[in-house]
């Protein structure tokens, strides 16, 4: 596969290892973030940090949408599945979310709910075309990669009159996740981030800019490949040696300087910002997420169903909110890989590919055993 | 969920849709987001959509980026291994 | 007045026990199927065995969509019963077909699941010899379903159990891996790409004769059909108590496979296969073993794909072709039901 | 996180092949069902038979309601079985199971159903070695259907089939007809009506054994399922190129059987058993096998009920109580579907 | 069963059947119409005509309400069942009656049409309950026996505002088929009629007297049990013998007189004579079915759907028009028992048990075998 | 289709409906077309609804004629077996 293979060859991948490890200062730390769920599943999936010296320590960011969106999201989600005239339409990996109490889109889908899987929001138009009876919902989440096929949808909508057609908008934006971050009281200690690839292939690099300037953070844009993400690792670390503070594009191939202008202005045309919305770990951030223009309120769900909005306070037990700050690893959860697990999980980092819990059951997990038993 | 691939488009449909192939695999996606796309272009697919065109050229300079990174380091390596030897 | 095979659809009496229901089993199963102990007309079938140790399985088939590129329901029921017989190292004697038919299904559609599992059947040489027809009202099944259930005899001196595996034997697949998930998904609404990908839907009794011949000691034989060869490996890791360790280089998968799986963001290893074996036999063993099934139409691709090791924690991990090594766990991910 | 065993749903994880479905089968289906062939947890059970004739069989049970006055889809789907095999003049030896579970479908209730099955497993002394589990969709089942499968040993000296009746045999029933389809019908939404009739289901081969150790040379068993005693007997004719005559007088009824029979404007003739057989033997046999019948717990209402004649046309015809004599043909009435 | 069992005395049979064969008078006929489809099930299922004299010829009429219902309201009903508004709920014998083509509410069934096999109206009422989004049409048909709970049930959902509800009307009464019969060119030769019992009892025995008067023929409303029908039999013999023509009453014990003017005044209530009414063999009869009452009209399948009622001929070969008539039995016409068997009906008397083409089916082939072997 | 069957009430219930009996097997029907019935009453039932209420009465009439019909067949019969011998 063009595009992909060449940026997956081991001995390539080991060879930038080894560049890194040579390049790492002695008793200089490297704790970067990175950001994008996307990456986090890629580190695991391609067992990255193997390769890494132990001056390099990655940490996962906010920037996996399932993870970020809190529990009275998904319990507004089921509400409006269990809805009679309602059919859920959904990406896969919000099934599992739990919800409050036990509840899940998964267990409402097996009470009866309507509660159907797409692969794109083009599908959930196919449903709604095919359910004239029934109010066809979009689950609209994720971040501005995801943000412009909802548009479009909505637009699509709009243009043929389908008008059982409705979006449950959940669309939030990373600078307000990364300057939640930066000024958390707690902030963990931060030498650089890996930027969100195909978040920027829409907003372009641009806006990372104030971060790299007022925090002095090195930021380099990656995309998904490992090679690519070794690649972003060795620029990195190559800045905090050089004291440097910039942002840096690696994943030029797919990211110009001003990412999509095109899909940024189908997302201005649908959605505006929220005044406030509640991230799961951060609380309500102001400015951080989108809600439909009034003229498309006919298309939103929240304004047809009147749903109000109840903050749900997590599970005891769960560190979620500490691990989408970077300010706990999963392994700090007391209930990681024994409460919860990704076939029961409590929280939502459990629950997709992208999430730091998750990533960490199907890979570090295999790591602290090992560390356990050679101890 | 931020998952994208590379995908190369065989055909222009109507209605901002294209045809494209990933590793032999085709399907129809809305390229309604990418401007002025011409079949044999790759392009980053999304969710359906595809989010913006791929580069050849700047990908022709990271590939060449990451082979220097390679060589630099086996003539490091060949360097310590000289030294070794 | 004659069955529609062309416009008619299943009607609630045709499973209703009068002569409806046997007209339909003896102008379509039984004309199909057709063989000295399904023909004796009883409600089972009567034959011979010579004294042994014999096997005995069953699986339901409710896949969707019925038919699909490579195969349908019908054959799909008849190859992965066959593969649990030889599974068990037993050369498949006779299939018995259970199927449970939505009022309203095309006549003419079950036909041709019909026809093509009467195919596989002579093919793998194994005979329908008994059956069963239920009919359901419309909305309460989705088509066709089907269970087989298969016995056999085992090859003298084999003895494959899932609890076998000994750290230092040899894993080995028989082909590529992911073929069968894929091709289904590429015809599910909403999913449906084109590809040239074929669900590699086989009988794979012969290959496994070939193999307990070659090498009778192995230890252990599994079709790794839902939830892939990560699901399989899991349950025989868990079941002998032992890890295993793959290399992710060494596994056989076809390009446009991994491109699917790409593009819907699976991973090949937790994908359904219906036509590759798992074997896990002594290390002295493989080389002859992995030769004589590369050498068979239905192993050429066959590959050592990992190693069995000693683990308390039973972990079945992989080495990345990046040099790192991740665990192999079983499917938690996205649902992708109705794959057999 | 324990299964729900209260309030719990079936979902797709369940048959995914996943963690989840390993869960649901070892807490449910391997405990219930524990014996040493499963619990080997090989995709395929093993076992030992003697050289001879073997008999397999299948059944699929797609009963509505579920749950029903004298048992459950469950203890059905074992009986069913396990007659099917003893009708082959055979000793049930090992069951399998394939279960479609309906997204949805409460554990509990699931529960129910395998503590049943497990139960009426027991009772029969007839283990279940090997199963499957199916998972589809909400709207794309009806709860639960399970098909099993059996085998058996024939009888030493035993040679039972349908194409065996012969001009002057004997036709008895081994007890009252019509018991099991009524009990369902009581619980059928819109009929719903109270009544004391419990279904028959039983398991029959202990009866069976008396009935071939007395009589070895008995010609044809069937059990006279879905149709009734009207559809069994004319596939019977119709295999053995024969004709029957039935006496109405002789055939045992419980009166409520009559009742609701008169009520829901049925004949008892059609309407399923799943506790009773039809035996055809020698005229010389018949005393002694109905003697002995009777004397079983499981045959103490047996009666002769006819005679089979030479007839080219195969009819089976019924003297009535009234002299009169008319054709028990095949139902072609109302539609009373999802029986068994 | 009281009242049933008693009835079923086989050797009581025999005794009567013995006075009427002493009774029946040399060179006489006796040929008599069991006017009512039950009689004609109950005579084949306790296989009566064995036991009386050959003079005594049994020849089933037109009370079959299955059997007289034209194709054209079978298709009307199939097209009810159809809509995919409309779940069509019907007595059990209704769905194998062959429609225009190959098609039943069976196969409409199968094809997706919603049908309900209802045991009563009630039933039906409980479907209205249960399905508020779709309309539920009951196909209403049978003789005065059957109309009241069609009454009953219209008012019920009247009364509850059952709004869903609504009734194919194809009620029909016995006097007009009685007086078709009785003025038809090709009238078949009768000497005598059993009554219709269950009809009677709505309707009272004396809507018949004018039939005995005008037409000079007995006529004995008779119970189901075989031993009312052999008492019916034989004071049908006597009264030709004594050269009476009276309505007689066999069944006192369930018919009074009057019959059950409450169930009267309910079908009054609710319907009114529909000018003509096709049945099947007859035509079209005027005043000889009912309609809904326009005050009903929102219960009303025909004025609600706007069902226009086209006229289809029999099937070519069929022979069902004569046969309710009295004109031809079932072994005259030509494919009974090959093209035309009660598993593929191809007319409606080959399909409810009281059709006579289904009752000789169960019953006289065997006995047209028989002879046919004797020759 | 005029199938009706007799049925002993055995309990009355609200809004016209009671519980009948038929050989053991109980089931609520329609009683709004039969006014007065007692517990104890028989009925013809038809597809729900009791039609008429069974006249014991005349039930027995009908009996006790049926019965002199096979007296009165008995005695020709003696009659012509006396003769006969
Ligand atoms: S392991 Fe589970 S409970 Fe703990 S932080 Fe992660 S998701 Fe939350
Ligand atoms: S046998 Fe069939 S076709 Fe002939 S008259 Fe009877 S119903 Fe009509
Ligand atoms: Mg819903
Ligand atoms: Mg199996
Ligand atoms: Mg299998
Ligand atoms: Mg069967
Ligand atoms: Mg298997
Ligand atoms: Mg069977
Ligand atoms: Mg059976
Ligand atoms: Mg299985
Ligand atoms: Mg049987
Ligand atoms: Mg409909």
């Amino acid at each position: 596969m063009k595009y992909v293979d060449e940026y997956r060859d081991g001995a390539k991948a080991r060879e930038i290892a080894a560049v890194i490890g040579a390049e790492v200062q002695p008793g200089r730390r490297y704790n970067i973030m990175d950001f994008c769920g996307g990456h986090t599943h890629s580190i695991a999936r391609f067992g990255l940090e193997d390769l890494l010296p132990p001056s390099v320590r990655l940490i996962h960011g906010p920037g996996c949408p399932v993870c970020v969106l809190p529990t009275g999201r998904i319990d507004s989600a089921i509400e409006l599945a269990r809805r009679p005239d309602v059919i859920l339409c959904s990406y896969g990996d919000m099934l599992r979310v739990p919800g409050s109490g036990r509840d899940s889109l998964l267990k409402a889908k097996a009470d009866g709910a309507s509660v159907r899987i797409v692969y794109s929001t083009l599908d959930a138009l196919k449903v709604a075309r095919q359910n004239p009876d029934k109010t066809v919902v979009f689950f609209a989440i994720g971040f501005e990669t995801t943000t412009p096929p909802s548009a479009l949808a909505l637009l699509q909508a709009h243009a043929e009159g389908l008008e059982n057609f409705a979006l449950f908008c959940n669309h939030v934006m990373t600078p307000p996740a990364m300057r939640a971050i930066l000024t958390s009281e707690e902030r963990v200690p931060l030498e650089g981030v890996i930027g969100p690839g195909h978040v920027s292939v829409i907003t372009g690099s641009q806006v990372y800019q104030p971060f790299a300037e007022q925090w002095q953070l090195p930021i380099v844009i990656s995309g998904f490949e490992p090679l690519d993400l070794l690649q972003a690792i060795l620029m990195l670390v190559r800045q905090v040696n050089n004291g440097r503070a910039e942002v840096e594009n690696q994943y030029a191939r797919a990211l110009q300087q001003d990412g999509n202008p095109k899909a940024r202005q189908v997302i201005e045309q649908v959605f505006t910002l929220r005044p406030s919305f509640e991230w799961r770990g951060f609380g309500a951030l102001p400015d951080s997420a989108l809600s439909i223009r009034p003229e498309f309120a006919a298309f939103d769900a929240e304004a047809r169903f009147a749903l109000p909005y109840r903050s749900v306070p997590d599970h005891k037990a769960c560190a979620c909110a500490e691990i989408v700050r970077g300010l706990k690893r999963p392994q700090d959860c007391r209930i990681f890989g024994t409460a919860c697990t990704p076939d029961h999980p409590v929280g939502s980092c459990m629950v997709s590919s992208e999430g730091a819990c998750a990533a960490h059951w199907a890979y570090g997990r295999f790591r602290d055993q090992q560390q356990g038993a050679a101890q | 969920m931020c998952l994208a691939v590379p995908a190369q488009v065989v055909a222009l449909l109507p209605d901002g849709m294209a045809t494209v192939d990933v590793a032999g695999v085709k399907k129809d996606v809305s390229v309604a987001l990418v401007d002025g796309l011409a079949v044999g272009d790759y392009v980053i697919l999304h969710v359906g959509y595809a989010l913006n065109r791929i580069d050849a050229d700047e990908a022709a300079r990271t590939l060449a980026l990451l082979a220097e990174i390679g060589q630099l380091d086996e003539a490091r390596q060949e360097l310590l291994d000289g030294g070794a030897a | 007045m004659k069955l529609d095979w062309v416009s008619g659809r299943v009607e609630l009496t045709h499973g209703g026990g009068g002569r409806a229901m046997a007209r339909l089993v003896d102008e379509l199963f039984k004309s199909a199927f057709s063989n000295p102990l399904l023909d004796a007309g009883n409600d089972q079938a009567t034959f011979t065995v010579p004294a042994g140790r014999m096997v005995m399985t069953t699986d339901g088939y409710v896949i969707h969509p019925l038919f699909f590129p490579g195969g349908d329901i019908g054959s799909l029921a008849v190859h992965g019963t066959v593969n649990d017989v030889a599974m068990g190292g037993a050369r498949p004697l006779y299939l018995s077909a259970g199927f449970i038919l939505e009022e309203g299904f095309p006549l003419a559609d079950l036909k041709r699941i019909v026809t093509s599992m009467a195919a596989a059947s002579a093919e793998a040489g194994v005979p329908i010899v008994t059956g069963d027809t239920k009919v359901v009202e419309r909305g309460k099944a989705d088509g066709v379903f089907i269970t087989t259930a298969g016995v056999g005899v085992v090859y003298d001196g084999v003895e494959v159990s899932s609890d076998r595996a000994r750290p230092g034997d040899v894993i080995i697949v028989s082909g590529t891996i992911g073929d069968h998930g894929v091709a289904i998904l590429s015809v599910r609404e909403g999913l449906e790409f084109d590809s040239e990908i074929r669900s590699d839907s086989m009988a794979l009794h012969r290959l496994v004769e070939t193999m307990v011949q070659v090498a009778p000691g192995l230890r252990v034989l599994r079709d790794p059909t839902r939830g892939g060869v990560a699901a399989t490996l899991n349950e025989l890791a868990q079941a002998s108590a032992v890890g295993m360790e793959l290399d992710e280089a060494a596994l056989p998968i076809r390009p446009q496979v991994r491109g699917a799986c790409e593009l819907l963001g699976l991973d090949p290893l937790y994908v359904a296969n219906e036509g590759k074996l798992l074997c896990i036999c002594p290390p002295e063993d493989a080389d002859r073993l992995l030769a004589a099934m590369r050498a068979h139409p239905q192993g050429q691709d066959a590959a050592i794909i990992g190693q069995v090791v000693a683990d308390d924690h039973r972990f079945v991990t992989m080495a990345t072709s990046f040099g790192g090594r991740r665990v192999v766990d079983w499917l938690a991910g996205e649902q992708l039901p109705r794959i057999c």
